[in-house]
């Protein structure tokens, strides 16, 4: 059974922080997208810097747009990225 | 019908047409937009593109899915290109078609509104000499964005 | 660049966008219409075209440039068939290229929505068994085109 | 020099007066389209009678849009025709 998540980087996000991806341990009940920010950062003071950083920083929760209240379970993929530039 | 396509590869502007057309004989109005890599005299050389695969077809799925059930489509495709894409590349194709123009083109307009910043992609730019930045979210594309709502 | 045609052929969607869309660097929005006959389970086999030749052309260019102008545009393309057109035919081509998109969006609105009242074309509907009937003038197509006053 | 304006008949008019096009006598100094009309029923009682049956009677002088107060001159092309269908 899962006991991480898998946390991706894009963009602007990816390139300061120097890699795609990561994974955190997160509680069976889960924790906000915030919570998981602090363990993030915890791990790498540079997450934190960036996450800082970032101004408009955006999170999508399995693929879905979401906000940082919002609760993430081990198993869930949890992308962080900077306002989308489509078009 | 709905069509959505994320790709590295150019796309075809008249057989896109040709698809929103066919459709049904109740087509009366297609509407289509094509966005594409603009210099002004800053010396861009070229975008690059990227995006969250998996998320980015999902999400425009969706916005094709609400437009359509929004303005009565009889068909609607996005077509977004990722990737490197030099000055007058073809970025993305937008087309929809109805039985009315007012319809196809409300709706085509929607799409690319809806597009610019609801769909996870991120643009840089490579400039001559080597510089690069990545693209600032414009303000006024998230007014046009929530203008539809 | 301002280009306008009417003829019995079929025009090439993809061949008119690429002409809009090479016509400079700096454009980053292309807007399309194309409108084609369309069939509402009324027996509708065809459309016949007519148009007052010299005074068509003259008209449609006038009012090319008052879009070009309008919205400040690097192109735009009026394309207009003329003849007899079955239903699923391309009837017009409306397209405009500009730096932005909301431009070239607009000015494509305004040439389909002016076109409509203000060029001198008259269709006649051919139905099944032979009933054909000139297409009435419809005020809602007065009031588009007065909303650009 | 020219005594007489050319007149053409667009669309339904065309049908319902059943040719293409007429000549008209004007003076030289001009007379209006509204006088124009009269002198056209006059030669032709049908065309008066399409005139009065067609709502909405558009004309044109030298293939520019015009009023039924403009003036029109020998030598003069002057276009009648139903509103405009196009699109």
């Amino acid at each position: 059974m899962a006991t991480a998540v898998t946390v991706l980087y894009f963009a602007s996000l990816r390139e300061q922080i120097g890699r795609e991806h990561d994974t955190a341990p997160v509680p069976p009940i889960g924790v906000s997208v915030r919570a998981l920010q602090a363990i993030l950062a915890e791990q790498d003071a540079t997450v934190g810097q960036v996450f800082a950083a970032t101004p408009r920083l955006r999170v999508a929760i399995n693929q879905a747009l979401a906000t940082f209240e919002n609760t993430v379970k081990p198993g869930d993929e949890v992308a962080f990225f900077p306002p989308m530039t489509g078009g | 019908m709905i069509r959505v396509c994320v790709q590295t590869e150019e796309f075809d502007v008249g057989q896109e047409a040709a698809r929103l057309s066919r459709v049904s004989d109740s087509v009366g109005g297609m509407s289509l937009f094509v966005g594409q890599v603009r210099e002004q005299n800053d010396g861009l050389e070229s975008l690059s593109l990227e995006h969250y695969p998996g998320m980015t077809e999902a999400l425009l799925t969706e916005l094709a899915q609400q437009a359509h059930a929004r303005f009565n489509l009889l068909a609607c495709t996005v077509v977004h290109r990722v990737g490197t894409l030099g000055v007058g590349a073809p970025i993305v194709f937008v087309g929809s078609s109805a039985p009315h123009r007012a319809a196809a083109l409300q709706a085509t307009a929607f799409l690319i509104d809806r597009l610019k910043t609801g769909a996870p992609f991120w643009k840089r730019e490579h400039f001559k000499g080597g510089r690069t930045a990545w693209v600032e979210a414009k303000e006024a594309d998230d007014t046009a964005a929530a203008a539809w709502d």
